[in-house]
């Protein structure tokens, strides 16, 4: 009875009021006063993106010279969604006490994990969410876990101290939180984290992990390193990841 | 929480408006309209459109109106064409449209039918009462959610594209659906037929959406174990058949206003009246929540000068509904958050009339508009207003609220705009959830003040409104700014004079059963 | 001393925190769940556009299948602003009292202009604004200016209506407002009333002009009219493009 | 609109405050820093860095640290050099700092040393007050505008970028601007040098960078008739140098706390705190009203659980900032407006606490800071949050708004963000105007009952400090969940005990200047 359309998932398009219809919503400034020909300067802005009837909405002169826009304008192009494939950390998802018990059995030993905000990043709140005791969102830190002594040693720490201390500890893997992007500070940081790392000979039997909240596997594994978490990660992803890793690892 | 409200004034206004409407009592009792005509056959069960895409109830009211028998009632005809031919009613009504019953005038005949016409009418109507009935049974046993309802709309111009939307913004947390009709359909004095696609700014309202959206929600709501409200428009020149399709398919509410029509449709002003009181017997009859336009009197009126003309149509809306038989529950009066956001103290204004309302009509579901006029292209501008209008709501108990959408100046609203005005809206009402428990308002303070003018003045301009009475008034433009003289407008020619024959059955079924609430006389909350 | 850059105006940038960074806001849903999937798919709708490090920010799912997307991207191509030539109606502005005076000493006769909303749009708010007496903003309407006589016919007034009504008053203008732009609807509606009045041999001798939110003169001018006005438009601005235009008329 | 606040606590809290701070005082006249050392030589006017980029007073202390000579004083050895080489203190400085100038400390050399610091020291102060004087009279002439003051940030790492933007954004209607600082620059132990264009999430805090947007400000305010407050970060391991960079550069108001570079930056707790008393000195001094940090408590901690820990610790803030003489019109103490968007009733609790502040410190100019932990990138989201937030910020008061930008959860605020809240900040206080005047709230309501909590629950926190004493506590982790230990963090080891013939002239003569402040009472408002 009904005719609801469904998504080509081959071809999908942002969707406004109609499926298909390929609406998006833009804002943005331009360095020029508001009139009819920062109007049109704003439509082109979408016209040289390739979309079709730009909408201005809203033009209001932010000061002299610059003008804030609103505009709506129409996608054309779809995307291939079906044939999208991202990388991702690969492990099964288990919770605390199947984790624990896991590392129990496979390795026998308990896992030493040490973490830290290289370089002048001093967000700690996510690596705290991922290592302290309490968690974060009702999801127990590293610290919790009977099988793994997790090392925190929060903000501000220079890549080298980092390392050293990993060594020092005998770590089965590096965690790295890295919060602060602008002027890509993070790359910068984490790359240079991996460099000591390797420089120091231990990325071969030291796992490195990064997350944040503009941190994708992808992006981590292209700095070198072995898994990257982004934003709603939890203590049982990372925890997972370094137990079934090292077990792949072992068996090989 | 309460204002300090005058309550000698508010029941002068409520006399005022007995006096004001009284009048056109007399008028619905000697007068019809082709659209009731229509809706009684469609009340009778008939259906369809011909191969030209007319609907049969027009066909007949036509045929009718041509062979000169329409004062006597479509009912009369059509029990006489079933009487003659033996055929159902739908089948009668399309032989009777074609002309080809010849008409039998005899007294016996009449009389007949009009045995035919009650009977069935009685049947038709235990028949829409037992499904309304049901339809409660589902309503109470899911439940329609804590108020203020969250109210969003829905209008792409075609019905496919419409259920899954309504269905997402369900999913997000709506209490109501409201299913915008396409531009243009109040001025048809027809009702499309069947699954439409074609609405711009809207979807055609027809039976046919009416019910796939309903079985889209109720599908929905039973997944969910939540009722979701369905609405749709019933002004315009069909706004009494739009009530039936509404009663036939299940549902909860409908715009219907007793002025609307008149004062932003420009429909003749007899018209609609004569139509809306039809209307609303039916919806007292069905449960059919009605909510009114006075919230469209600022979207051309300045919300601070003409704030107390909303006032005073509420009471004449509330008036017409009594008379129809309507209770209090039922009556969603319409008011709206339009102040300009540039205006000092506007929140406060806005207050002040959101807890008059509130407390004038404690018993009404009262709709509350978000802001629209003011609403630019600035998007984010948008949200910020919305904020405040949804804080308002919770604060002053609103019971209806249509949320803002985030594109008003723009488009109808995407399937974003919905989500994004759902967030917002559940935010603001969790987040203030017992504001209004914590306040007591300065008796002396702006707010305070602020109510009492706005009573004043409505008191005033209800007193104005009676002495030269409503249809003069209109004419001189006390609503919305907006000025109608009694013989212009659109339908005029659709309006007759009942014969002394005339009869409409389901008419004095429903005057008959809701008799008592006409009488009421409705008491304003006191302050403590 | 400051070294504060001047953007350059042949070639003109989106601005976010640092002149020609570029920086554009987006928000689109997709028809898709949420996921790292649905992420690449977002990130890919900026791309197509040619945008550079499209950044996701939220990624919201709306319910099954649907997903709320805020991104932000860097655009790299600027725009010629120095050469966007715009059209627009030649007028010199003048207020009120100098329209009258103008149409007096010049035309030496009272202008009539007959305005509405031309088929099933009701917004007569800024037909009114424009025409009623009160005006808009403090800046009175048609009916007020002494010179003018003003027809107002308001609301869902069918092409054919305005343009007798037009030709029955002898009208120099057909004022016509358009505000609901859903599927086009004014287009269609605008074309009509060309076509009608070329159809009535009025074309000639009667200004056509439109104005609405969505209005401007270019598109105006495309459908066929003498002249468009978007929004902020006051009387005084149609009056005085009226005045001019019929007197350059009458001297040719 | 007043609580009901209880009074004897709020005295109880302020006694324990003094406890609390008491032994610290000890320690401070005992001790001085390397920041302390560098801050006096800038402010016998020494600039500059060598060809290694390594500023003077950076050179001049190392090389004191190196010759035993530090726990003097620098104000000594200066001006050894200056009498010893007849040169102006600058060059006297560089070749001090080259070890050209060999030491004669010879108790005669000492003595006149001595006298030339402390003649020195009082014409630089003087011409410090005269400059701070005619600045006083220029926004006495331009007006700073009415409170809630704008607040907005820039951040792009350039100055030559910060500048236009803080331009645009005053043309807009901030009332302060606050240049963010490089992410690291507060853990350098020197101050960059000249105007700097490479900062990451914010821009060094130099002197010719505060210079470049003074100017610019003040150029902008002549054309605009309106006062422009200019703001920096003096937290970190340079507090009291910034301080000065910011007393000679014109600056209104300062980021400056007596815990936060301990909690949030791991310097250790005496270094802190030895600074932030030099520090402040200056400030009471100059008029430089200080924002205090306890609003970041609550971008580690919850909002709801945590409330209490703000205020103890506005009361320990207070406290160190009267010892230092500055008088309460000058303390700009924090909080912020954290609570989690998803709980029941977060506005109430917002207003509680907010309302509490405004009330227990009537005379602090209280920094109220923006949503930002909970912020995402749903940028529309962040809008309506932010339309909360000043709603609140107008009902109740607060002096410092800063703005919540769009972007709070993406990156550091684009031009557009700071216009749009400005916009939102304009609306919102307008429409809102005199919303304070209208209210009385329930005594026995969620907001009364939540105010009397946070003050309860800040008492016996303060209480249990007291026993354990300050270091202790924080060592234990009372405030943002944070734990310190006492000799743990950076720059422990750029505190050094004073030598009996220490010298800091400035400090003196600041000291003296406000020792009555430091005996000061403070008042709570009392309810009606
Ligand atoms: C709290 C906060 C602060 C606090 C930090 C306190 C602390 N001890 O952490 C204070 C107030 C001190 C602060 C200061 C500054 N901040 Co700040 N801050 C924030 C804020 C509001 C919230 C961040 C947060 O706590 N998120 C919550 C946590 C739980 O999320 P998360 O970090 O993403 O973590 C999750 C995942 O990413 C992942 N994850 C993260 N790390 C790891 C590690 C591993 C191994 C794994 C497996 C997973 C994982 O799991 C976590 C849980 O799901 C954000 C704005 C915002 N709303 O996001 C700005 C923000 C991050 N700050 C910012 C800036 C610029 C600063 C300053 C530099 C400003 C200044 N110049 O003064 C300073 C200096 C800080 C410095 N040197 O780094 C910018 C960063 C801009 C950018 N993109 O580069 C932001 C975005 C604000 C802004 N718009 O300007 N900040
Ligand atoms: C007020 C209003 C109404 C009122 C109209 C009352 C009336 N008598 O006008 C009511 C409540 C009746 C109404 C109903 C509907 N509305 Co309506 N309405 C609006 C609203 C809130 C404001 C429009 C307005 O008055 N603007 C103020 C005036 C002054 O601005 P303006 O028209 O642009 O005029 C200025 C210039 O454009 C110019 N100008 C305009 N005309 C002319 C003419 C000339 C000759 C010149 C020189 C200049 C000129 O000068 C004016 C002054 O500067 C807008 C949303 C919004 N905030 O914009 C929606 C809006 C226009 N409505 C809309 C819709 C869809 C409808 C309905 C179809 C919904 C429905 N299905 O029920 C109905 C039906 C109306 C119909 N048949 O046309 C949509 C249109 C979408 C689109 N782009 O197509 C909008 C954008 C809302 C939305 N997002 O859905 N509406
Ligand atoms: C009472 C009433 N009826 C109807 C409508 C819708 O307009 P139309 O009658 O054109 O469908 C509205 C719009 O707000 C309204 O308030
Ligand atoms: C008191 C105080 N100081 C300083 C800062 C800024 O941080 P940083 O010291 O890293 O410049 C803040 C940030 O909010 C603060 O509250």
């Amino acid at each position: 009875m009904s005719l609801v359309k469904q998504p080509d998932l081959t071809h999908v398009l942002p969707y406004g009021d109609t499926l298909d219809d390929g609406k998006v919503q833009f804002s943005f400034s331009l360095p020029v006063p508001a009139g009819p020909e920062a109007a049109e300067a704003a439509r082109r802005v979408l016209l040289q993106m390739g979309l079709k009837d730009p909408l201005l909405v809203a033009m209001e002169e932010m000061g002299p010279s610059t003008t804030f826009f609103v505009l709506y304008g129409t996608v054309t192009r779809g995307v291939d969604y079906a044939n999208i494939h991202v990388p991702k950390a690969e492990f099964e998802h288990l919770d605390m006490h199947e984790i624990d018990d896991l590392v129990e059995r496979e390795l026998g030993r308990e896992l030493v994990v040490v973490g830290a905000c290289p370089g002048s990043d001093a967000h700690t709140v996510g690596i705290d969410a991922i290592m302290n005791m309490k968690g974060f969102a009702g999801h127990y830190g590293l610290e919790r876990y009977r099988q793994i002594r997790a090392i925190n040693l929060g903000a501000q720490v220079p890549p080298e101290t980092l390392v050293a201390r990993a060594i020092e500890e005998g770590a089965d893997a590096v965690l790295a939180s890295v919060v602060v992007t602008q002027k890509d500070l993070h790359i910068t940081t984490l790359t240079q984290l991996v460099e000591i790392m390797e420089a120091e000979g231990v990325r071969g039997r030291m796992l490195a992990i990064v997350g944040g909240p503009r941190m994708t596997h992808e992006l981590a594994t292209e700095l070198g390193f072995d898994a990257g978490f982004g934003p709603g990660s939890f203590a049982e992803d990372v925890a997972a990841f370094v137990a079934q890793e090292l077990i792949r690892r072992q068996s090989r | 929480m309460k204002l300090p409200v005058d309550l000698g004034k508010v029941a002068q206004a409520r006399d005022l408006a007995i006096a004001i409407t009284r009048p056109l009592q007399a008028y619905f009792a000697d007068h019809s309209t082709i659209t009731i005509e229509r809706a009684v056959l469609r009340l009778y069960g008939i259906d369809g459109v011909d191969e030209d895409e007319v609907p049969w109830p027009n066909r007949v009211v036509e045929q009718l109106a041509a062979s000169g028998r329409l004062d006597r009632g479509a009912a009369i005809a059509l029990g006489q064409a079933v009487l003659a031919s033996g055929r159902d009613p739908q089948e009668a009504a399309e032989a009777l449209a074609s002309g080809i019953i010849p008409p039998d005038d005899s007294p016996e005949s009449c009389g007949e039918a009009r045995d035919w016409a009650r009977s069935m009418a009685r049947r038709k109507l235990d028949e829409l009462m037992a499904f309304r009935a049901r339809r409660r049974e589902m309503r109470a046993a899911l439940g329609a959610g804590p108020t203020p309802w969250k109210y969003v709309i829905v209008a792409t111009g075609n019905i496919h594209e419409d259920v899954p939307q309504a269905q997402l913004a369900a999913r997000q947390g709506a209490d109501v659906v409201a299913v915008i009709r396409s531009t243009g359909q109040s001025l048809l004095d027809y009702v499309p037929f069947g699954h439409t696609t074609f609405g711009t700014g809207g979807t055609y309202a027809t039976g046919a959406n009416f019910k796939l959206m309903r079985q889209a929600l109720d599908e929905l709501g039973a997944e969910m174990g939540r009722y979701v409200q369905l609405t749709n428009y019933a002004s315009g020149l069909c706004m009494p058949e739009i009530t039936v399709l509404a009663a036939q398919e299940g549902l909860d509410m409908l715009l219907n206003d007793a002025l609307y029509g008149v004062l932003f449709r420009d429909i003749n002003i007899y018209r609609t009246l004569t139509d809306q009181h039809f209307s609303r017997l039916l919806n007292a009859a069905c449960g059919i929540l009605i909510n009114t336009g006075e919230d469209n009197y600022l979207t051309t009126a300045d919300a601070f000068e003409e704030g107390h003309t909303v006032l005073s149509s509420q009471f004449i809306n509330e008036r017409f509904a009594l008379d129809a038989g309507m209770a209090e529950n039922l009556m969603g009066l319409g008011h709206a958050f339009e102040m300009n956001p540039g205006t000092e103290d506007g929140l406060l204004y806005e207050i002040a009339m959101a807890q008059l309302v509130r407390q004038v009509f404690p018993d009404s579901p009262i709709k509350w508009m978000p802001p629209t006029k003011h609403v630019t292209g600035n998007v984010f501008w948008t949200y910020a207003h919305n904020t405040l209008y949804n804080l308002v709501g919770v604060l002053t108990d609103q019971t209806i609220e249509l949320l803002g959408m985030l594109t008003e100046a723009v488009h109808t609203p995407f399937a974003s705009d919905r989500y994004l005005a759902l967030k917002n809206a559940d935010y603001v009402f969790n987040y203030a959830r017992h504001l209004q428990d914590e306040i007591t308002w300065n008796p002396d303070g702006r707010i305070a003040q602020r109510s009492r003018q706005v009573l004043d003045e409505a008191v005033a301009l209800l007193e104005e409104v009676a002495d030269e009475g409503l249809v003069k008034a209109i004419g001189r433009g006390v609503f919305a700014g907006v000025k109608r003289p009694a013989d212009g407008g659109k339908g005029l020619e659709g309006v007759f004079v009942r014969h002394s024959t005339y009869l409409n059955p389901f008419e004095d079924l429903l005057r008959a059963g809701q008799a008592a609430i006409a009488q009421r006389v409705v008491q304003p909350e006191a302050t403590p």
